[in-house]
């Protein structure tokens, strides 16, 4: 007779930790999220004051050194970015997962904390290959410019007064332009991956995006025009006495609308429905590849409501309880501020991915070029002549 | 030290790559592309001498920002007549527009 | 209906979904954990099948080949041979390939002893399908694993601490059949 | 080091002009394009105008070759052919008259470059400009409503 083996415990299973059974526990999912931000803050005065503290000290703040330190900035805004995309990863699934009745992700770390770490390191070990019918260099290219796209937008981000890479007079044009290039990556991994339909959604991706550029833009010169400059840093001052989002409602309406769309973030997801077209342009993705597509999916899911914060409530302002603006206790003050006001738009953008529907590729269109642009306009002409009569 | 010669002679040899492109190219797309150079070119050189030689005006480089506008509308139309080339005669070639020359 | 009034209802369409979306955030979700916590099964639910012994030890099938005939999907292989010392037959071999069975518990209406039963373990998934061509100490040991099995002569059954094994009390048994399963005790004793 | 990253950008933005005329693969020759142009809005950096930079990184790096990609994509031509033979002469007989042209460019000048902040060009463009400036915008009209009409799908 044939023994069989009979493994006493014939499933694998990982261990809960911090999930009852019976019940779920919120208060460790919070104090994991706390700990994710915890991080994002430390590091961003790391990038902003440690760094040119600490060449400062050194004596390297003139030439080469100089560009050494941005060089360091950027690395540490890098690993900035890997943290916002791991936290805002694990935060779309356990949020998503409780508005479908499920738990989302609970096995890994307390309340299933580290599992999109577990996840990235499970996409750096797949095998990055590209098909057949690819371009296979502009295939490798497109991620990398993706990346660039979203990740480029942090040179004029102010985290707290002074505390920005490039405060440049022309910080909005470059917005402007830079949110334009994102598109290229789109349209470049679709075009370059030989399948149907990553043609069919780099070119939903391509149109969408360039039709929400122009509202968006319109959006960027109305907040210009109010604030009277062109810089991130003169516009969140400008906003000392009023938060731009009562005087300027119709803009800050159109901007959201307008910021959902370029994020290719439901209800204007067409670019990647994956009832419709599997899963879109990066459908032949795979690996690291896919890795970039998705880091810079969610560097900009963080970097968009940020620049809601920024241009509509104010940016860093808040209640400093008597510190002396300009130290560095004021400086991390006002970054936390500004992470907890980004933190709640980032959370309001995940609610409207978690409620509406999707729309449909021409009603998309239709509404760009009809209802967006013209509104745009007339907020344009709006502000103009309100600004015309009260200052 | 960087001279307003150097600028100069950037465009100029952008000038002969987009010259050429315009010559050479087979593809009427390709060719918008390589007038597209010819027109940075252009725009290089106006920006570069309105900075070096015109410390009030900077007439060049509005000159400059108009050449880019012209490229977008000389663009904008150059792709609408090419979509129709496409739609009658099912290629963007200089080879299947030539049927004029019998 | 004017265009104001389209944009009116568009919006409070959007904010009643969000205010739902929002309020079932709060709300527990119905998972069943279920690695860890084991789901509650009827007493009568064929997950799978077995082959009961006797308290004793000794085999309780008397290898009348009624299970392999009543078999829709021949998955049931029995080979035996006659008893050279008292009656009745002793088995070579007592094969189910729970791969191809489809659990529809046919050979447990006709088994006269209610040898072979069907019982609740139902977590059967292996990384080797060889594994699920059962033979007959698979089958007793799937027995001796389960605490609770039913066949329709004796109804549910189960096995106490001690090894025993036990009529299960009459709220256990299938739509409370007590009366019914009398003759059926008779016939055991 | 301004001369540095001049001779870096000058060199990487004629590379990449080359590949973008010789390359038979369009969809690379218009992403090659506007790696050309983004390397000019780099120059226009260098020239003290980060407003013409911008403007340049905005329209001829972003919006025009994004609108290539989609006009190749539209009438399937991912290829092109390549050139016929009397075609290379002419072309590089054209390429060597341009430099012939320019070549009174070496050696000129050692002036100093002014930087324009984004303001003097906006004062400049709406007061001394401003007549350039309508004719532009009538411009853009013109071309979205021609683009518009002929791109239009014809009934029947």
């Amino acid at each position: 007779m044939r023994p069989i083996p009979i493994p006493e415990d014939r499933h694998f299973r990982p261990r809960l930790i911090g999930y009852d059974p019976q019940k779920s526990r919120p208060w460790l999912e919070r104090t994991v999220y706390a700990a994710y931000v915890f991080v994002f803050w430390l590091i961003v005065i790391a990038t902003y004051a440690g760094v040119p503290a600490l060449f400062g000290a050194l004596g390297w703040d003139g030439g080469w050194g100089f560009v050494l330190m941005r060089v360091l900035q950027v690395v540490l805004l890098f690993l900035l970015s890997a943290v916002i995309a791991l936290l805002l990863i694990l935060v779309l699934r356990k949020y998503l997962g409780k508005v479908q009745e499920r738990f989302g992700p609970m096995h890994y770390g307390p309340a299933g904390g580290i599992q999109t770490v577990f996840d990235a390191l499970k996409l750096l070990a797949k095998e990055d290959f590209v098909p057949a019918a690819a371009d296979a260099l502009t295939f490798r290219l497109a991620p990398a410019v993706t990346f660039v796209a979203s990740f480029a937008m942090f040179a004029v981000i102010p985290f707290a007064s002074g505390w920005v890479l490039a405060d440049t007079n022309v910080g909005l044009i470059y917005l402007i332009a830079v949110s334009t290039l994102s598109a290229y990556g789109v349209l470049l991994g679709g075009v370059s991956s030989g399948n149907k339909w990553a043609l069919i959604g780099a070119l939903r991706a391509g149109a969408q995006m360039v039709s929400y550029e122009i509202p968006l833009a319109l959006v960027f010169l109305t907040v210009a025009v109010w604030s009277g400059t062109l810089r991130l840093g003169g516009i969140v001052d400008a906003q000392l006495g009023l938060w731009n989002f009562l005087p300027l409602a119709l803009p800050f309406v159109l901007y959201v609308i307008a910021s959902l769309a370029e994020l290719k973030h439901i209800p204007f997801d067409f670019p990647e429905a994956e009832s419709e077209l599997i899963a879109g342009y990066n459908v032949e993705y795979s690996g690291m590849s896919f890795a970039f597509f998705f880091l810079a999916e969610f560097v900009e899911l963080f970097l968009l409501p940020a620049l809601i914060v920024v241009f509509f409530f104010g940016g860093w302002h808040g209640p400093l309880f008597g510190i002396e603006p300009g130290s560095l206790a004021a400086g991390a003050l006002e970054s936390l501020y500004f992470t907890l006001k980004t933190a709640v738009w980032v959370w309001i953008f995940l609610w409207i991915r978690a409620t509406l529907p999707r729309y449909r590729d021409d009603q998309l269109m239709e509404f760009a070029w009809k209802a967006m642009i013209p509104l745009a306009l007339f907020g344009l002409v709006l502000a103009a002549y309100m600004r015309l009569i009260w200052r | 030290m960087v001279t307003l010669g150097h600028f100069l002679l950037l465009s100029g040899l952008l000038m002969a790559v987009g010259l050429y492109g315009v010559l050479t190219r087979r593809n009427l797309i390709a060719v918008l592309m390589s007038v597209e150079i010819l027109l940075n070119a252009a725009a290089l050189a106006f920006a570069s001498v309105a900075a070096f030689r015109d410390p009030h005006l900077f007439a060049g480089q509005v000159f400059a920002l108009f050449v880019i506008v012209v490229a977008a509308a000389e663009l904008s139309i150059g792709f609408a007549i090419l979509l129709n080339v496409y739609r009658t005669h099912g290629a963007v070639t200089d080879d299947a527009i030539s049927e004029m020359r019998g | 209906m004017s265009l104001l009034q389209e944009v009116w209802q568009a919006v409070k369409a959007i904010g009643t979904g969000m205010a739902t979306v929002h309020k079932r955030v709060y709300e527990e979700a119905p998972t069943e954990f279920y690695p860890y916590v084991k789901p509650e099964l009827p007493p009568v639910s064929v997950q799978s099948l077995a082959l009961v012994e006797n308290e004793d030890g000794s085999e309780r099938c008397i290898v009348c080949l009624q299970c392999e005939r009543a078999c829709p999907a021949q998955v049931i292989t029995i080979e035996r041979h006659r008893n050279p010392e008292g009656k009745g037959f002793l088995i070579d071999r007592f094969d189910i390939d729970l791969v191809n069975c489809m659990y529809c518990a046919a050979c447990v209406e006709a088994c006269p002893v209610s040898s072979i039963v069907t019982i609740q373990d139902f977590e059967m998934s292996t990384y080797d399908l060889q594994t699920l061509k059962a033979d007959i100490d698979f089958l007793h040991e799937q027995a001796r694993r389960a605490r609770q099995w039913y066949s329709p002569k004796f109804g549910v059954e189960l096995r106490t601490d001690d090894g025993r094994i036990e009529k299960a009390p009459p709220e256990m048994q299938p739509g409370g059949l007590a009366e019914i399963l009398k003759p059926a005790e008779e016939v055991d004793s | 080091m301004s001369l540095t990253a001049f001779y870096a950008l000058a060199a990487f933005a004629l590379v990449f002009a080359i590949f973008a005329v010789t390359t038979a693969n369009m969809v690379r020759a218009a992403f090659s394009l506007a790696i050309t142009f983004f390397l000019i809005a780099g120059l226009y950096l260098l020239l003290g105008s980060p407003a013409l930079a911008a403007i340049q990184f905005m329209v001829n790096a972003s919006a025009i070759p994004i609108m290539t990609l989609f006009i190749i994509m539209m009438t399937q031509s991912r290829s092109s052919a390549g050139p016929r033979t009397w075609q290379i002469a002419a072309g590089l007989l054209a390429a060597a008259a341009a430099l012939v042209f320019f070549k009174g460019a070496v050696g000129h000048g050692d002036g100093q470059i002014t930087p324009v902040s984004p303001e003097t060009l906006g004062v400049n463009l709406l007061q001394a400009a401003l007549l350039l400036f309508e004719v532009a915008s009538v411009l853009l009209l013109l071309a979205m409503v021609g683009a518009i009409v002929l791109a239009r799908r014809r009934a029947g």
